[in-house]
């Protein structure tokens, strides 16, 4: 059903885990759909330094969180910020199609804390100008 | 290989020795097509159904010739429901009655059959995942054909009170049939005692093969052929049978009779142990289904803050087989109806694990599987975001 | 034991010994529901049913997604007929062509749907059991939403011209469907070059186990579901999957698919023995069905003047096993449709005996049975009060 | 299927054949319902001293044939003439019951004999007098 990699990333995820005194908090997800992410940014110098998260999901949602983290991990938010779920399903060789949308996830829960980064320091990052946290009672599972 | 721990005998079981060596006679040496009366092979082929047939009317207190073999439990739900719906067809009656819990072989044919004109009342349940008596009666209308109420739930286990339901439909002249795919083996089915008109059974859940099942049909039922065609089962089921499928059937039936009080009392037992197990060692749980009335092997938890599939896949790391909700719909996005119509918000529903135990589970099985559980669920609590039930529920 | 002689490979065939072999591993080892992908045992199970369906695929040159496994060739019939009848329920279309010789399985839905308003053209046969393309051509109607066209007789073993029927169907824009239980193993199966749209399969007629089948549904095809519930076989046909006997219908398929070739030709070749044999040592015989394009397996003739059930029961005490008319039928009572729709009268259908050679056939066996007959038929007349075809027919 | 007595009566048939110059021959069924009876009867003295069958039928109506003759076999016919469909089956130790309408051609079989027997010779036979030989477009195969 799973990939290696998804499977290598759910048994070992990397970065999980809160931070204290983060400089991006994002949140995205629901708990009626069975999934919630949460990443915490430490940027430094518009290099993201650090970066940690924490998942309540299906063993793809925290495989994709994990993809998702160490994809941005010392990049600088510009780059971040281009982040596509497809680049994490590719770099876990691939997601069952009823699993993909844990990906979209990973993706938004990245744009999410770079947009709270962005608002707290009133920068403007490119490709999160129009950006809107998205409103959970609009969302449909899947 | 390390020990597997197989808890999921409520998707399917593993085939018992003495029905794989029944079935086996079967297979190139009975080989007859029972419909060839006229050689001796096909009558041996003949005397093998008729003598299983035997054993499963038996069983349920039935009569031989009112049990059909059917390709199993979804093929008898769905030929009880659309069966009697169709043989109403242009009467007058268009009504069922059925519950929120019930397996999708009986849902999906309602809604299915909502196209035919039919309407459908979905009985509530309680916490406990028990129906309403009084919303029952009340439902019932002159349109009303058919109550359909399983024996006991797939997911949660929780058993119905058959022999009242059966005196409601009794009283009101309506037709009563009973998924009883899993309470076969761990409850005593008396169709008569029980007044019950149509029944579907399951093979593979107590040991015997899989695709094979039967139907009780009370003589006299009207009720139109699912499959027509050859004149096999007297007409009403056409086929060639699975002569070494149906032998298996009625193999693991015969088995089930035998010890049938000592296997549910130590089965029962067994699982109270578990249930014990979890509650004691992992906090903010809630047992899903009926404290006592409740199949004997039937385990099923949420846990809170954590996500059933991820439970699943790490047991799997440790060669415990479980299921979050029933078979059919793990892998399956949305989470159990069975759950949500127990009151479960979805949040708490995701995160709940079926265990069932079978024949072969000991005691040393549960306590390795708790501690194992007690791990898991913390190590995925570190993981979430959510911690309490404020973060659950807010946005 | 003295020797057997089975030739009723027609009704069904002993399953192959790597069928078993292959089949036994899903028992008690692995055993898990092809549902449960989230653990081993589940996945295990769900790999083996993959494997099966692009077996059966290729075999037909289908894709693998195209692949349904049912209960076996009725339940196939029955969901080809009813799926696309209901799906077009209240759409305006309301008719299917078929044909005077099918399987009741065909016969008996047509017959069943007449209720919910489908109405049916019944095709005639030649004295060789072949029906006519023209008449096809103009039973055609805006209102026809399916053909059903057997590939091969089960009883007469007549093979009809099912690529000109697809061109013909497929000109129309209408469905066909093509109940090739028999053909399986026998007849080249090219979905795609034959334009076939549905397309019944049953694993027991060659060397597979009882009680298991297939559809092949052409991608795009609307067609309701037969059994509503789980969501096995990508939501089309619920019920926990026979895992076991899935797996042996797609290793006789595969077995079949080794030596199609040789296994034709040579069977071909004892069935024009054999039908030499009775030709030239039983007088007054009518070989039913078509001297060339017919099953390899069928020789099927009238014996004038004596009926077929007492010549049965003769065969049975040497050990031989056949058939009168179809296995479905054989112990009732009236004569054969298809002999009928031949163009036989009532008295010479009842003298009619089906032999179906297998794999196990020989020439020695042949040569016995044609002598065995010979005096089997010799004695039977003299019996009879009927020695010509004047005494037949004058009241 | 059948009862030993049956496949007895099948397998060693007693009373087959035609006889020259008989007293009476009564012949019914039809090819069309699968099967039909013949009986001849040599009758002296008002007793039935042979009889033979020829059956053109199924294995219940061949047993069933042998079983008549020999149930009537030296018999008076007005013992004969009582013979019934059920004693044919009793003596056959059961028939199934889709077979049973073979014990009736039998017993009519013997029947139109003995009608035959008293056309022929302008005898009353008790219990035959309202006879009518079936009309065979009048049947119905069982
Ligand atoms: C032509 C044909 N169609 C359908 C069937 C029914 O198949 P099954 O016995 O697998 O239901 C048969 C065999 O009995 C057959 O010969
Ligand atoms: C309550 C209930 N009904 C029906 C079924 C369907 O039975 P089967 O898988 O034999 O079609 C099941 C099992 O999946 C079940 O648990």
């Amino acid at each position: 059903m799973y990939t290696e990699a998804v499977m290598d990333h759910f048994r070992n995820p990397r970065n999980v885990g809160s931070m204290e005194n983060a400089d991006g908090v994002g949140q995205v997800g629901n708990p009626k759909c069975g999934d919630i992410m949460k990443i915490y940014l430490k940027i430094n110098d518009e290099t993201i330094e650090d970066v940690k998260f924490e998942t309540f999901g299906c063993g793809s949602a925290i495989a994709s969180s994990s993809m998702a983290t160490e994809l941005i991990k010392g990049k600088s938010i510009n780059e971040a910020v281009e982040l596509t779920n497809k680049a994490v399903v590719e770099a876990l060789g691939g997601l069952p199609p009823v699993k993909v949308h844990c990906s979209v996830l990973a993706e938004q829960a990245v744009k999410s804390a770079l947009f709270d980064y962005a608002q707290k320091t009133g920068k403007v990052i490119k490709g999160l100008e129009n950006y809107e946290p998205i409103d959970d009672d609009d969302i449909h599972c899947h | 290989m390390s020990k597997k721990f197989y808890l999921d005998n409520a998707a399917t079981t593993r085939v018992k020795k003495e029905v794989i060596d029944e079935m086996l006679k079967y297979f190139d040496e009975k080989y007859g097509n029972p419909s060839s009366q006229l050689y001796e092979l096909g009558r041996r082929s003949k005397e093998a159904i008729d003598n299983a047939r035997k054993i499963v009317a038996d069983f349920i207190n039935a009569d031989e010739k009112e049990i059909y073999f059917t390709a199993g439990g979804s093929e008898s739900d769905n030929w009880a429901l659309k069966g009697v719906a169709f043989a109403n067809f242009n009467k007058g009656k268009n009504h069922i009655i059925t519950t929120k819990i019930e397996h999708h072989a009986v849902l999906h044919t309602c809604e299915y059959l909502e196209k035919f004109g039919v309407k459908t009342t979905y009985l509530d349940v309680d916490k406990y995942g028990m129906i309403d008596l009084e919303q029952l009666k009340e439902a019932i209308t002159p349109e009303t054909m058919l109550i359909s109420i399983m024996f006991a739930n797939n997911e949660i286990g929780t058993i119905q009170p058959i022999e009242q339901i059966g005196e409601i439909a009794k009283e009101h002249g309506v037709l009563l049939h009973v998924d009883a795919v899993q309470a076969m083996g761990a409850v005593k089915i008396d169709v008569k005692k029980q007044h019950i008109d149509l029944l579907s059974m399951s093979a593979h859940k107590l040991g015997g093969p899989k695709g094979i099942g039967g139907m009780f049909i009370r003589k006299g039922v009207k009720i139109d052929n699912l499959i027509h065609g050859g004149g096999q089962e007297r007409g009403k089921r056409a086929g060639t049978e699975g002569v070494q499928n149906i032998v298996g059937f009625a193999k693991a039936v015969e088995l089930a009779s035998k010890d049938f009080d000592a296997h549910v009392k130590k089965l029962t037992s067994l699982r109270n142990k578990f249930i014990e197990g979890i509650k004691n060692n992992i906090p903010d749980v809630i047992l899903n289904g009926h404290p006592t009335m409740r199949l004997p092997n039937n385990v099923n938890f949420s846990y809170k803050y954590v996500e059933g599939e991820s439970i699943l896949l790490l047991l799997d790391m440790d060669g415990i087989s479980a299921s979050s909700g029933s078979a059919c719909t793990s892998g399956s996005l949305d989470p159990s109806h069975v759950l949500l119509a127990t009151g479960l918000d979805h949040g708490t529903a995701h995160g709940s694990i079926r265990f069932t135990i079978g024949e072969e589970t000991t005691e040393e099985d549960i306590s390795f599987v708790v501690q194992t559980m007690k791990g898991i669920v913390e190590r995925l609590r570190m993981m979430s975001p959510i911690k309490n039930d404020e973060d659950l529920y807010k946005k």
